[in-house]
């Protein structure tokens, strides 16, 4: 059986289309404030993990190397992860490793991503695709999100409105996040009158360019008891790869996830959870776009397979439904910084903690679950965290 | 965009040029599809199973016991998307459109461009084939579009 | 206390200047090597940890996704580690964690680096300088070396000739190392008048440009032994990161590798080693250039500081020596391609397990170290292997 | 190095344009540099340490309490490093030299170009100065060079 590993304080800044800061100055911004709200030192930190999902954004390859300093990492243990979006999830679960391997006590996790210092976003993007079978037809990104959300409400009769409505409510709960970036208060007709960047997705329907960072402090069993009486514990972790073969996948089916169902499964195997939409009381879902949240609901278990329209619909998801999703905003509202979507962990802590402010929900939360999503339709990390 | 002001920026460039290897899988594939406006796909002779793209090894099985069929340039339209930007975003009059194809005789597919229809002639599902280039040079460019199959 | 984890096998490939493979088609190679060499078959495999330094070598970003069916990754918990040159030995560390975390039994550590699709290293290597201070000046690798080399034999009082017995040493080891890209049977003559690239750094000072992988299995101590009955355990690991600013360190002094120095502590410390010198049988150490053999020996107390001259000039690193070092060949002998230095570990393995055919040293090697270096004069990451 | 003869290739770039930040510390240190031709480094109130490159924290102490104060142009040669090759490889006939230097009042440094100096001129340990570009443009390239301080 593994070690138990607490979570014991995170570190925020506002998130920013393009900040003036360089990389090394948004990851101390995080840092440091990870360590005030812990009540640590820099010498407290064993090691450090870092997590960036694509470096031709900033522009600064290895971009693990420029964020040592400001990390409390000289001179230290330090690694670098990054798996694409679900870098957003992968890296605390990397972090995990660490401290349940017995080697680390205390360990630092950061996650960063400067999306704005280059001129085309779709040129980093075009970086990614196969150059053989995929670059030459000059995919994406939005084409990219299309062809799956095509496929996801063919498969289960999910609407558009259904969408809008998704997104009327993260930008709506982003109002109430001071870290946001891109806080609206829209009706589902607002979204449903967006322009479309390919059908089903308009643009209401998406996430914004971002800059921004996070922190996430890890403990073991022994040290997070003499920190806090009131440790939130890392209770299960998955995660799920597919094929970079999209168009050849087995299950015959973009619009299917099934590492992500896979992934699910493993962290509430690990958390002993058999029924989550009974037993998850707060979840923050990776939402890039908004089909995106809908698909990871359903993947989670928090909705029946398919069910994610209807649980909209009937306000289940909202801040104050029976089992809200993004009170922060998600990326929709607060930003999409790849890897640094992070967040969505760190407000499943401060809504366990009772500490996220205005976007706290109107419930008692004691388990939370945060995932996060990338490569070519392929990967998705979970995280369940919670008290005793 | 616009640009926060007083900002100061070091202006500058990534340029790297490439030559990507096909590999063993892919020099068979594109040569045939150059040569003789065939799709290529390799059958793992443990599963029966069909790739495309095709692959020296089968992920499953997880052996090299693979040997080389043509598959139908038909198949079934798994799904498609439309966008009224070109990549590099610019505004388009007429939709670009792209469509994810299993291909009859495999357990695979391809993407690529649709053309001969709007978006409303589309559904998942319908037969689709493929339309070749006439000058053809081992690219997956060979391929000039998708097009719905004509009854 | 960690949980003990062995490696159980090793997965090769022949090392080549240009490789006509994918990295699909190269990693399936070692993935398959390593499963037969272990007896195991990809079900058995529980999670995968990809290693990559510098994914702009083979221009697909986020190469790990190529890499997931050739890995016996598909559908399973993977993950990306990349942290520059030293990801060859930062690599098994995650792969360590993940096993020593008790989350997975069996996990796969696979390497790869396609370093020849592009055009020219130089730009590849450019992106990873700093924008403002470093990249406008056009730095590059071999005065980067150059930068280094002449602090360290300034401090230490090195000679060109030692650096060349070193050349020597890796490149006629290699002669008897069947997966190897340049061996060379030369004179420290034909080393000392190898055109110089940066002095004191000549041409055969210098290692090539190579595309390859490695794989390495890892396993829970309870499946190790039931796997079999000479399990090779990891015995210990460090890892150090230093400033990027590596014109304002602390130390003051680009020619002595505080990082590594401390990395090997850190893998001692936890292998219970105080005197490398008589406790290490075998070495395989991070040898891009000579001098950084020499460096490297010198940090991991396998020669007192300042030493490594000394240790070449009386023969003690050579195949028949006291310590051999690098009988593979080296990456000089060897190839280099960056992440899949992880090959370092291999050998030591192989030594080990007396499966090193004629790369097998003439004494009995029950522990052995291997360690990997890179970023900005940065990272050092260790591991120390071997039998109970 | 010659490539291998029938292989298959796709070749082609990848390019992409950047506006790097210089970040709060570097945009005082550039614009420093530029109008005023000065070395400008962050003190650590704490510690006492100046940091050049300047950064808004100390790494050590690891806060923001930080004072720009102004660094001599001059230092020492902490090592150099000589080329016969460009960054694009080119071969050259006479050398191109760079070096790390130290600054004093500073405990951090600056690696630029060397110039009016031949590689035997030089020694680890020796007294190096900046020379100033006339014409500034709040970049590194703002310094021509560092060369041997002229007694
Ligand atoms: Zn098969
Ligand atoms: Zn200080």
């Amino acid at each position: 059986m593994a070690k138990r590993v607490a979570i014991i304080g995170v570190g925020m800044q506002k998130f920013e289309f393009r900040k003036k800061e360089t990389v090394e100055e948004m990851v101390f911004d995080v840092t440091r404030n990870a360590l005030e709200n812990s009540h640590l030192s820099k010498e407290d930190i064993d090691a450090v993990v870092f997590g960036s999902a694509v470096d031709a954004f900033c522009g600064i390859h290895n971009s693990d190397k420029v964020a040592i300093d400001a990390s409390g990492g000289l001179l230290k243990p330090t690694m670098r992860n990054s798996t694409s979006g679900s870098t957003a999830i992968s890296t605390p679960i990397l972090g995990y490793t660490h401290v349940a391997s017995g080697m680390y006590d205390l360990v630092m996790v950061v996650c960063f991503e400067k999306m704005s210092e280059n001129e085309s976003a779709q040129a980093v993007f075009s970086t990614v695709y196969d150059e053989a079978f995929v670059r030459p037809i000059g995919l994406n990104v939005p084409i990219q999100c299309g062809l799956e959300a095509r496929a996801y409400i063919n498969r289960y009769g999910i609407t558009e409105r259904q969408m809008a409505k998704v997104s009327v409510k993260n930008r709506g709960n982003a109002l109430s996040n001071p870290y946001a970036q891109l806080p609206m208060k829209l009706t589902v007709e607002d979204v449903m009158k967006s322009p479309y960047l390919s059908w089903p997705v308009k643009l209401f329907d998406t996430s914004p360019v971002t800059d921004g960072a996070r922190a996430v402090i890890l403990a073991s069993e022994d040290v997070a008891r003499e920190l806090t009486d009131d440790p939130v514990w890392v209770k299960g972790l998955g995660r799920g790869a597919d094929s970079v073969w999209f168009m050849g996948r087995t299950n015959n089916d973009l619009g299917r996830l099934d590492y992500a169902y896979m992934a699910a499964k493993q962290a509430y195997d690990m958390a002993g959870i058999r029924d989550p939409m009974s037993e998850i009381d707060y979840a923050e879902v990776y939402d890039p776009f908004t089909y995106k949240e809908m698909q990871h609901c359903e993947a989670l278990g928090l909705c029946p397979e398919g069910g994610a329209g209807r649980m909209i619909d009937e306000g289940i998801s909202l801040k104050g439904g029976a089992l809200p999703v993004n009170a922060s905003g998600g990326l929709q509202g607060e930003g999409n910084p790849i890897g640094a979507g992070m967040s969505r962990l760190c407000w499943c802590y401060f809504q366990i903690k009772g500490q996220a402010g205005d976007c706290q929900v109107p419930k008692d939360v004691n388990t939370a679950v945060a995932n996060g999503w990338g490569g070519m339709y392929q990967y998705n990390a979970v995280m369940v965290i919670g008290r005793d | 965009m616009t640009k926060k002001k007083n900002e100061m920026t070091i202006d500058g460039e990534i340029q790297i040029k490439y030559k990507w290897s096909l590999g063993k899988a892919g020099e068979r594939f594109f040569t045939e599809l150059r040569d003789n406006k065939k799709i290529m796909g390799t059958k793992c002779r443990q599963c029966g199973r069909v790739l495309v793209p095709p692959r020296i090894f089968c992920e499953e099985c997880f052996v090299e016991d693979m040997e080389w069929v043509e598959v139908e340039p038909k198949g079934t339209l798994m799904t498609f998307g439309d966008s009224y930007f070109s990549t590099d975003g610019k505004r388009l009059e007429e939709p670009w459109m792209l469509g994810i194809v299993r291909l009859n005789g495999s357990d695979g597919g391809l993407i690529h461009f649709i053309g001969e229809a709007r978006p409303e002639d589309l559904q998942i599902g319908m037969p689709m084939e493929i339309v070749f280039k006439d000058k053809r040079e081992a690219s997956i460019m060979d391929i000039l579009y998708f097009r719905p199959v004509k009854d």
